[in-house]
């Protein structure tokens, strides 16, 4: 994969959900690497883990679920490397790198903020909690200061009438002005590294097109690495340079986005590309599908997890063995035997 | 306003099935102990359209915009505050659904039917499969069970389902089997309009194909009709012949689906092409045509309710509310400028 | 037809094609029986709904007779072998007057047996007051003798026995108000919530004035309001009249919220749009959604009823005697004197509270068992 | 905020009339009077009064009248502050009443303080420590909680300190202060006494609440703003203080509505087992010898406490949670 020095990198990541019926595998093996600055988009469908992986990166699996394995080695800035897998979930040391040095910015922005406090007033919590980002000296940040930023990131991530809206409940504002409030709150710390988990898939396409906008220039402006979950292919093709394709709890195929789009390797991709209307293709004719639907999270298929639904299996062993993520072109990844064995042919 | 003459119509030889004209919604936003009335959301404002026997119409715009209560009049699950639907029943006569008491309804549920979006909530969690797709046959008239029971099997194959999940309940079967039950269900009295409400939105896009194959084909099997409402662009320009626009409770455009997406007339739906991302990263990314956000149909604004967001708005348009006119054969605009902007497509 | 036929479907295993086939009150059934504190506490509510059909057949005597010279007579403990042998007996009580405080002592006295056997014919009795009958669970062998597995109180008459009918008045109490209750609450609330309007405005407005009620001493006043010359039967109704009244309200509430948000169910709006009569879609898709839910409530409604007949009849305002129920019981331990003599007379008040958990742990499991759809 | 106190207050003297009504309707419906069962007591102790007489007394407790005049004088009676005179004691009903009322309420205010003190931090140790070994004492404790009824706790409680500490545990007042006036020292002696039966009273009401507390934190835990305040790196305890705690208040303290009244009328029971100077005890003679306007009275003030009660909820509900305040 690509040589430089990545702030962010998974290995073999593992996450289950002890339930009464049983062991669920949400994440099962999952490795990607994010270059500083970069934006690297994770997609699937449902239930494919991709949420899960999110909140693993930050300490965050909720009770049953809990980090079975892999390590997620992050990159300070001084460039020492911390291994958050082996952070305990309520220490001190994963503590000060959520919200300032990796931040996120959740699905539902209505949910995610709390309704009997003003959205400044949840801002102003994580400014003051992560001073040091804004006072190298160690010094602590009064409110007033803090509530000033907030005024100044709000009017940055283009929320008009800044000092009225600092005071608003979030049931107060739009659910364009809420999701950019919560681009402010995740922003507020100068994190490095920022995990997007479906941020525009509550809102309307218009506002939708403003946000992506949004996010797009501050990173251009920061140099924020951005970690883009979503299962919307167009979003991905628009906004990530890096992509990672996920199917029940494993990376099917990785790859920068003009390979995975245009020359895409694993029948999974392929086929999930093929079957999405467009706005531009033929209509009114049958799209090409994939047969079947997703197993049941305690059915778990054998073997590669796709292959009771591939169409360009490559032998019996796709239903006994799991193929594991191997680099098959330069700088693109597939989990796939057809292109193990064409890699090895070669 | 509008007119018959001016509603696109496309295969102008055959009447339409059904004619919705100046249909308005509005629901009463009440305060107080005393439940008092300040004010209406207009949630359908002035909206006029026809749908051809055998075409599909395409229903599309944010949400808010009014789209789910045009259906939800159309097929009475609401009474609608004013306006007109004449419906053409099968043996020719108009009637219009506006008024019908729930009594006078009954006879016609069983030829408008309706395909729900959420196939968790539309599916009664108490009752086997057999029993919610039967439901309709045996309010209908079916009594006989096991004349029901051959109907259900064979409308399970219909949508692609072997027969023995009949006996199944719907928490057993998978997102995308329910909505083809669902489907099964509102075929089952032999519909000609079925109503489709966002019917893949909340399915994964491995099995949203399939489903919207499944109604192609069943719409060309069975000689269907579909109102077609949905926020996705490209689900909507896949399946419909062709495609109604609203934004704040009125239609703002109308035209057949190639040249609508080819050559949009209204700065709105122009923008709203522009906002879908395109699933092509060497698809360069467009500037963001829009600003500001949607009004609330409870105070929409002045004139042209798109306005304050147009970049072509001028006086007339802050003053003059634009009434939907013609502007090509077949294709309706409610712009005041609509001859003079050469706007984007999608293509 | 191109469609394709599920490939995942057809490879379900034998476990999963049960519960795809498995309906509602089954699913529930499976979820309850998890809970083993609410199987066992089922268990015993349904030994106590037992006695309440056949009181007679649990009692050793007629819970009305009376023997001053047998007054405070402690608890017989029950021993079942005799020398080794399976022979079971009670040991025979003595009593010596203290001279000072002139009260009668018992004390058991171990060398007089009195002989005990189980199915027993004691007294006649009649089943559900027509099928004559006079075999007894435990009773003394020899008919002149008493036995007193739980003492006696001032009168000498047997706890064990009076318990037994004291059960049977309260545990129907609690079920036949709580009937009452779910009865005038499913049929209010659930006009009000389905129709709207004004109709459910006034109702509304009724239930909130219930509601405003201080339940208590309302409850009071409407007992002391009942004529003194009434029977013990149009008492209990009355009293059971009573309880229910203001007690109807929180189903009421309950249904309505379900019925409004039943409304807006899209599986509602299918059945309407299929041609379904207003009356089909209530009794088919509402009230089954509901139903086992309000059972779950009810079961938790019933406990609350049967502590407050217990404390109205405790208060003297409730069931009066002849009448027997548990607070009818506990008005005789009122007295610290007395029950500092005969601790025993509170042993109904446990039984009270065995009967309210186990109600509680029965509510409790069904309320979670009741939506099996919501995991 | 303030109209929708004021709303709240206008409503009361409407709610207060139908309570007076249904008050009167109540004390009113026993068959007879007062002097009907004074007759029939007199007669028991074999001395008797004349027909005449009964007549004059009839007249002059104006039961004579028709029940509507009866009313309407009541009512009239009432507004002037003036709750009649007690058919039995023969004094003046406020006089009756007057410290028991005190007493009551400061037993039900007492209770109320003790229960939440105990109920909300047991709520959110047990929500927080899910499973364990507390939590399952914590709900052991609580399902007895709610099946014991009150005055069965007293009972035994009262049995207990007697059978085997040979002390009494009855009465708000050692012997001394029993009828002396208000004095710091008589304060006191309340305050060592006021617990027992506070506890007594509140039993069942912490259970219920230390549940409903549970359930509402573990709801609130599973939010997606939990998860959004975790990670901008707040440490556990201060975030679930901060957050979940603070919205699984609002649900605790719309129970207040419900809770504070049940604890005025509750005291009934309790105060009549453990002989406490209450307007309970009071309500229960004058209710058995129809003492018809003194029962009145108490179950006028009884309704007024209980409306009071819902009234002081709304308020702390409207004035803690913004979505309520703002919405008018």
């Amino acid at each position: 994969m690509t040589p430089a020095a990545p702030i962010l990198s998974v290995r073999d990541l593992r996450v289950v959900f002890d339930l009464d019926e049983g062991q669920v595998r949400a994440v099962d093996g999952v490795s990607f690497d994010v270059q500083p600055g970069q934006i690297v988009g994770i997609v699937g469908e449902s239930g494919c883990g991709k949420s899960v992986t999110m909140k693993a990166l930050l300490q965050l699996v909720d009770e049953p679920g809990r980090l079975a394995g892999g390590s997620i080695a992050y990159r300070r800035a001084n460039g020492t490397i911390l291994d958050i897998a082996s952070l305990d979930p309520r220490g001190r040391e994963i503590r000060q790198i959520r919200g300032a040095e990796i931040a996120l910015i959740p699905q539902e922005p209505m949910a995610s903020f709390s309704p009997v406090h003003t959205v400044g007033d949840q801002i102003v919590e994580a400014l003051q909690l992560h001073a040091r980002q804004w006072r190298p000296d160690g010094g602590r940040l009064s409110r007033a200061d803090a509530r000033s930023i907030v005024v100044d990131l709000f009017r940055d991530v283009g929320i008009s009438m800044p000092e009225q809206r600092v005071d608003a409940y979030s049931w107060q504002l739009s659910g364009g002005l809420r999701q950019r409030a919560m681009i402010a709150m995740a922003l507020s710390c100068k994190p490095r590294l920022l995990i997007a988990d479906e941020p525009t898939t509550a809102i309307d396409v218009t506002t939708q097109a403003q946000v992506l906008a949004l996010l797009r220039e501050l990173q251009r402006k920061y140099g924020t690495a951005i970690i883009f979950i979503t299962h919307d292919l167009g979003v991905i093709a628009q906004m990530a340079s890096e992509v990672v394709v996920m199917y029940l709890g494993r990376v099917m195929e990785q790859g920068p986005v003009d390979s995975i789009f245009h020359a895409a390797r694993h029948p999974y991709t392929r086929a999930l590309l093929r079957s999405m209307p467009s706005l531009r293709g033929t209509t009114r004719v049958a799209l090409p599908t994939i047969a079947g639907s997703l197993p049941h999270p305690f059915n778990r298929p054998a073997g590669c997890p796709f292959n009771p639904r591939c169409e360009e299996r490559a032998g019996p062993r796709c239903a006994t063995h799991v193929p594991e993520l191997r680099e098959v072109v330069a700088g693109q990844a597939a989990s796939c035997f057809l292109h193990h064995d064409a890699a090895e042919a070669s | 306003m509008t007119t018959g003459a001016a509603m696109g119509e496309a295969r102008a030889a055959s009447p339409a099935l059904l004619r919705v004209r100046n249909l308005r919604k509005f629901f009463p936003i009440s305060k107080g102990i005393f439940r008092r009335t300040v004010g209406h959301v207009r949630a359908v404002d002035d909206v006029s359209f026809d749908i051809q026997e055998g075409e599909a119409l395409g229903l599309v715009g944010e949400s808010g915009c009014g789209k789910t209560t045009t259906s939800r009049c159309i097929l009475r699950a609401m009474t609608p505050t004013a306006g007109e639907m004449l419906y053409r029943t099968r043996d020719g006569r108009d009637v219009d659904l506006a008024p019908l008491s729930r009594r006078d309804l009954r006879p016609l549920r069983a030829e408008i039917q309706m395909i729900f979006q959420d196939p968790f909530g539309s599916l009664n969690p108490r009752m086997t499969l057999f029993d919610n797709v039967g439901e309709p046959l045996l309010v209908n008239g079916m009594r006989n069970r096991s004349e029901r029971m051959d109907r259900v099997a064979e409308l399970l194959r219909l949508v692609g389902l072997r027969a023995e999940f009949m006996h199944r309940f719907p928490h057993a079967v998978s997102g995308g089997q329910r909505q083809r039950i669902g489907i099964a269900r509102a075929l089952s009295t032999n519909p000609r309009l079925v109503v489709a409400d966002e019917p893949v939105s909340a399915l994964d896009v491995s099995v949203q194909a399939q489903v919207l194959n499944l109604l192609l084909e069943l719409q060309q099997r069975l000689g269907l009709t579909f109102l077609f409402v949905a926020h996705d662009l490209s689900v909507v320009r896949h399946i419909s012949d062709r495609v109604a626009v609203m934004y704040v409770g009125q239609i703002v455009e109308l035209a057949p689906t190639s040249s609508l997406f080819a050559r949009p007339r209204h700065p709105y739906t122009s923008a709203l092409l522009k906002a879908v991302p395109v699933a092509d990263p060497r698809v360069p990314t467009g500037d963001v045509l829009l600003k500001g956000e949607v009004p609330s149909p409870a105070n929409p604004p002045s004139g042209c309710y798109f306005h304050p967001r147009c970049p072509f708005a001028d006086e007339r348009c802050r003053r003059e509310t634009p009434p939907l006119r013609d502007i090509a054969p077949g294709h309706v605009v409610r712009c005041h400028h609509a001859e003079r902007l050469e706007l984007a497509g999608a293509a | 037809m191109a469609a394709p036929i599920d490939a995942a479907a057809s490879a379900t295993s034998a476990a999963e094609d049960r519960i795809s086939v498995a309906s509602n009150w089954t699913l529930v059934w499976w979820r309850f029986r998890k809970h083993k504190l609410a199987l066992l506490s089922a268990g015993i509510l349904a030994l106590l709904y037992l006695v309440v059909l056949c009181p007679d057949f649990f009692s050793t005597q007629d819970p009305e007779r009376t023997d001053a010279r047998q007054a405070f007579i402690p608890i017989q403990s029950v021993h079942f072998f005799d020398e080794g042998r399976w022979s079971p007996w009670v040991p025979g009580v003595v009593g010596k007057r203290n001279p000072v405080t002139l009260r009668m002592e018992w004390g058991a006295d171990p060398s007089r047996k009195v002989r005990i056997g189980f199915f027993v014919d004691g007294p006649a009795y009649k089943v559900l007051g027509v099928i004559p009958a006079k075999v007894r669970l435990i009773g003394p062998l020899d008919p002149s003798q008493r036995i007193f597995l739980l003492g006696s109180d001032r009168l000498g008459r047997d706890q064990w026995s009076r318990i037994m009918h004291g059960t049977q008045t309260s545990m129907t109490i609690g079920l036949v108000a709580v009937t009452l209750s779910v009865v005038l609450g499913i049929v209010l609330g659930g006009i009000s919530g389905y129709f709207g309007g004004w109709i459910d405005q006034v109702i509304q407005r009724l239930i909130e004035i219930l509601q405003s009620v201080p339940t208590i001493p309302i409850w009071l006043a409407l007992s002391a309001a009942l004529p003194r010359d009434w029977t013990p039967t149009q008492v209990f109704f009355a009293i059971t009249v009573i309880l229910s009244l203001i007690g109807w309200t929180t189903l009421g509430r309950e249904v309505r919220g379900r019925f409004l948000a039943l409304r807006e169910e899209d599986f509602v709006l299918a059945a309407e749009l299929a041609g379904c009569s207003r009356a089909r879609i209530i009794l088919r898709h509402m009230v089954p959604t509901f139903l086992s839910h309000i059972i779950a409530t009810s079961s938790l409604a019933i406990p609350v009823m049967i502590i407050n007949e217990t404390s109205l009849s405790f208060l003297g305002l409730g069931i009066r005697p002849p009448a027997i129920s548990w607070g009818v019981l506990l008005q005789e331990a009122q007295n610290i004197q007395t029950l500092a003599l005969a601790p025993w007379l509170l042993l109904p008040g446990l039984l009270v509270i065995v009967a309210v958990l186990a109600f509680n742990l029965v509510g409790d499991g069904l309320r979670d068992a009741s939506d099996p759809y919501s995991k | 905020m303030a109209r929708f106190i004021l709303q709240r207050l206008l409503l009361l003297p409407l709610l207060m009339v139908i309570f007076s009504i249904m008050v009167f309707v109540i004390v009113e419906a026993p068959p007879g009077d007062f002097l009907t069962s004074y007759i029939a007591t007199l007669s028991s102790s074999g001395s008797s009064i004349g027909a005449e007489q009964v007549e004059a007394l009839r007249a002059q407790y104006g039961l004579d009248q028709p029940l509507y005049v009866q009313y309407v004088k009541w009512m009239g009676n009432l507004l002037q502050g003036d709750l009649g005179l007690s058919l039995e004691y023969q004094r003046p009903n406020s006089e009756l009443i007057g410290e028991q009322l005190v007493l009551t309420i400061v037993l039900a205010l007492f209770s109320f303080v003790l229960t939440w003190i105990i109920a909300v931090p047991a709520g959110i140790y047990s929500a927080i420590r899910q499973r364990s070994v507390i939590d399952y004492v914590l709900t052991i404790i609580n399902y007895i909680g709610v099946a014991t009824p009150n005055f069965m706790l007293a009972l035994v409680l009262m049995w207990g300190a007697f059978a085997y500490f040979g002390i009494g545990i009855t009465g708000l007042f050692s012997p001394d202060y029993q009828g002396a006036p208000w004095s710091w020292d008589k304060f006191v002696d309340l305050m060592a006494h006021v617990w027992l039966p506070s506890l007594v009273l509140g039993v069942a009401g912490t259970a219920r609440l230390t549940r409903v507390m549970r359930a509402n934190l573990l709801d609130e835990l599973n939010k997606p703003y939990v998860v959004t305040a975790r990670a901008k790196g707040l440490s556990e305890w201060t975030l679930v203080l901060r957050y979940p705690v603070r919205l699984a208040f609002n649900p605790l303290i719309s129970t207040i509505g419900w809770y504070l009244p049940q604890l005025f009328s509750g005291s009934l029971i309790v105060a009549t087992v453990m002989n406490l100077p209450n307007i309970g005890p009071l309500l229960l003679r004058a209710l058995v010898n129809q003492d018809m306007y003194l029962a009145g009275s108490i179950l006028l003030i009884y309704c007024m406490l209980t409306i009071v009660g819902t009234l002081l909820s709304d308020i702390l509900l409207a004035w803690i949670d913004p979505r309520i305040r703002m919405d008018g």
